[in-house]
């Protein structure tokens, strides 16, 4: 069953990973190919480039991926235990809401820290 | 299932002892990183081809895989904070550049 | 048969992309080979019929993971870069334990016999997680929850711009 | 017509002829991928076709009427001038990565196609964590992203990539806990499944009658994972040009434009299958074909709603984005999941849970907007800077 599922993912996977390379390839062969230094360089709104563009970002980018996390992790745990639902007894339900509450002291510390802010 | 354990045994040391070595050799501490969650990585394999050959009938081998991905996210989230903290006030990460206690 | 030959093939990939990471020069580039790690071993749980877990693999290593990493990388200036001495001074000898390490373990490996259970995994697979978390795991379970706390808290406190 | 029994006859023919079980599947997986391939191909260029005309006439305009019918050859015509097109790598591009992006971001995209239930069984991998497959190959999503904004080599396509995916990884959120309030109704992840448990005569299986709030949420948060107005920051061409593919052209723009449509008719296939009864309709389980046409039919209202809140609104700022996520949509989600855990494990007769859980989305979904509204009420009193950052409410 399992095997049946996975192996038309599997071969799907190969063919959507090289139909696109196929294009890709393909339009290699028709387009035309002038390029000069001019057409080549970085764009930035039609003016020289000014310094490197790899330039350092700020942390607050860093914080939402790291609050993300915490709440992705948390889903991870919670699939299983939703589709297990039916099975389980009351007192797991309150093991799960106190998973989930310490989860949100979380959500609540980082609002006040304003790590929820966009500086 | 006519893939040998042994098969995976063996992968999953090949895999750990690459990112042993990333641990040990590279300068910078985020690629030690890298190498830790390759070694973590191939744990999770050992652990999920022991359930599978072993003991299939009960689950606590994938179980004990999620508790790795947390620690292993736990462990990401902290250790990357603590690199971009450092970055901040040493202008390095390099991890035989940073080894003393001031900050 | 083709179970061994689709095994060959995973593995070697996935090698083959850890041994990108830990070569590769461009931190960026370590990153992307990071994530074909992780995309070959989220095949090799299909191949183990974990399939709950290979999708848990790709969702919290490829979706969280990875992109924690490479957003930490962007955050310190100059390590997008090429960078000039990846290794330390010790890596020949990193290098050499660690070839002794794999041929040891594998060795040992090879030599050890291991009784494998004939059975098939269990069709309500999840189910049974999902109650193993809630019952037999469950100090575990709120325990993760506090580690995901206090890694927030601690993460927080130190990755956020004082001003 | 029965697809299902067209497929097994299929089989069973090619095992007559003689050739082995293991070559019949691979050559059954085969088609099957290249149907799905097919399916998704055509599907992205009729819609952007469909949403141009949507646009079109939502500002007053006719749309694409020049070539063809109704400029139904439109997107041909387009497909074609950007095959032919000269493609410009910027020199200072890191070549792979920059190569590599475009066919990640729609590699992840058709992925997705291989569990979406059209009918009754009629579906690439019937699989039981197809909720998480969707979840884990969307995060792919954000990778191709982060790759075409760092390979590009320009200031504004690495801010355009960050930003868009601090925006998809905040907003995968409220999405996974919508997702995860269906589970708990119906207790598995088989897409297939949880269109089947929403049976009933004219839709009233449907969740969204018992889930209102929970497809509220879902819906806002799927406008944004489409990166669509008034969360669309990847083509605010004032802020940030044009996002992480400024730098493409050609073929390889035209895939992260093919990518962009297919995402959003995936977002409402899923809305579909999870509150809208996927192919449920008067005699689809017995008829696959009919099913799909009710599929087929609901997915386009749903991406007619999407095209049409996208041509009529605003764009919000990234500060108020990011806020509204975490501090509007996460906790009422959380709410929302905690109540509804908490109904069905009263043990109620099903006819009082359904109308206990109705009653609690509705006045989770008045108590959130009420706050919100105080908050807007009282903005002129806040000495806030910026517009939108509410603060933790005083209870």
């Amino acid at each position: 069953m399992l095997v049946q599922q996975y192996g038309l993912i599997g071969v799907f996977a190969v063919i959507a990973f090289i139909f696109p390379i196929v294009t890709l390839a393909f339009t290699w062969l028709l387009r035309p190919k002038r390029p000069n230094p001019l057409k080549n360089s970085t764009y930035e709104c039609g003016i020289e480039t000014v310094g490197d563009a790899w330039v350092q970002f700020r942390a607050q980018y860093y914080l939402f991926a790291l609050i993300f996390v915490v709440f992705d992790i948390e889903a991870i745990f919670l699939f299983p235990f939703a589709v297990a639902f039916d099975k389980i007894g009351l007192f797991a339900l309150v093991e799960a809401i106190i998973f989930v509450f310490i989860l949100v002291v979380g959500l609540i510390y980082a609002w006040k820290k304003d790590a929820l802010e966009w500086q | 299932m006519t893939v040998p354990l042994s098969w995976y045994l063996i992968f999953a040391t090949a895999l750990f002892s690459l990112g042993f070595f990333a641990v040990l050799s590279r300068r910078n501490a985020v690629a030690v990183l890298m190498g830790v969650e390759l070694m973590l990585n191939a744990v999770n394999v050992n652990l999920v081809a022991f359930w599978r050959y072993l003991t299939p009938s009960d689950l606590s081998g994938q179980i004990f895989v999620v508790f790795v991905f947390t620690v292993a996210a736990a462990e990401a989230a902290v250790g990357l904070a603590l690199m971009i903290s450092i970055y901040r006030t040493r202008k390095t990460i390099n991890v035989d550049e940073i080894n003393d206690l001031n900050l | 048969m083709v179970g061994q030959i689709l095994f060959i093939i995973i593995a070697a990939f996935t090698l083959l992309m850890g041994l990108g990471t830990v070569v590769a020069r461009n931190l960026f580039h370590a990153a992307l080979f990071l994530v074909g790690v992780f995309f070959g071993i989220a095949a090799l749980f299909i191949l183990l019929e974990a399939e709950f877990l290979a999708m848990a693999q790709i969702i919290i290593y490829i979706g969280a993971i990875a992109t924690l990493i490479v957003f930490a990388i962007m955050l310190s200036k100059g390590m997008m870069g090429r960078e000039a001495g990846a290794y330390n001074k010790q890596w020949y000898f990193a290098g050499g334990a660690m070839i002794l390490f794999f041929g040891l373990l594998s060795w040992l490996l090879v030599k050890m016999p291991f009784a494998a259970a004939n059975a098939s995994a269990p069709d309500d697979a999840i189910q049974q997680i999902g109650s193993g978390f809630v019952g037999h795991y469950v100090v575990p379970f709120e325990v993760a929850s506090v580690l995901l706390l206090v890694a927030l808290v601690g993460a927080i406190m130190l990755a956020r711009e004082r001003n | 017509m029965d697809l299902r029994a067209l497929g097994e006859s299929f089989v069973a023919m090619l095992e007559n002829v003689g050739i082995p079980h293991g070559w019949v599947l691979l050559i059954n997986w085969i088609l099957g991928a290249v149907i799905l391939l097919g399916v998704a191909l055509l599907l992205a260029i009729f819609l952007i076709w469909f949403e141009r005309k949507i646009a079109g006439r939502v500002q007053d305009r006719l749309g694409p009427n020049r070539v063809g019918p109704y400029g139904l050859i439109q997107p041909f015509a387009d497909a074609l001038k950007l095959l032919t097109k000269e493609d410009i790598t910027p020199d200072n591009a890191d070549r792979i990565t920059y190569n590599l992006a475009p066919i990640i971001a729609v590699f992840h995209i058709i992925m997705l196609f291989a569990v979406i239930p059209f009918a009754d069984k009629v579906v690439g991998a019937n699989i039981n964590v197809g909720i998480l497959y969707l979840m884990a190959f969307g995060a792919l999503g954000s990778m191709a992203m982060l790759m075409a904004g760092w390979a590009s080599r320009n200031k504004y396509a690495l801010l355009g990539g960050f930003r868009v995916v601090s925006q998809l990884l905040s907003y995968e959120i409220p999405v996974g806990l919508a997702m995860l309030i269906v589970v708990l109704m119906r207790g598995s992840m088989n897409l297939n499944v949880i269109a089947q448990g929403q049976g009933g005569l004219f839709g009233l299986g449907w969740y969204v009658w018992i889930l209102p709030a929970v497809f509220i949420m879902y819906f806002v948060a799927a406008l944004a994972e489409g990166e669509r107005a008034p969360f669309d920051l990847l083509e605010a061409e004032s802020e940030i040009v044009a996002g992480y593919n400024i730098e493409y052209s050609a073929m390889k723009f035209a895939w992260f434009y093919l990518a962009f449509f297919l995402n959003t008719w995936v977002l409402s296939a899923v809305a579909v299958t999870l509150f809208f009864g996927g192919w449920q309709g008067p005699f689809a389980a017995q008829i696959p074909a009919l099913g799909v046409v009710y599929f087929f039919i609901k997915v386009f209202i749903m991406f007619f709603v999407f095209a049409w809140v996208r041509a009529t609104f605003p764009r919000l700022r990234i500060d108020q984005m990011m806020s509204f996520c975490w501090k509007v949509l996460v906790p009422m989600g959380l709410a929302l999941f905690l109540a509804v855990a908490i109904i069905l494990k009263l043990g109620l007769p099903s006819a009082v849970t359904y109308a206990l859980l109705f009653v609690v989305n509705i006045v989770i979904l008045v108590v959130t907007l009420k706050l919100l509204g105080n908050y807007t009420r009282d903005l002129p009193k806040n000495k806030n800077k910026r517009l939108f950052a509410p603060e933790l409410p005083r209870l």
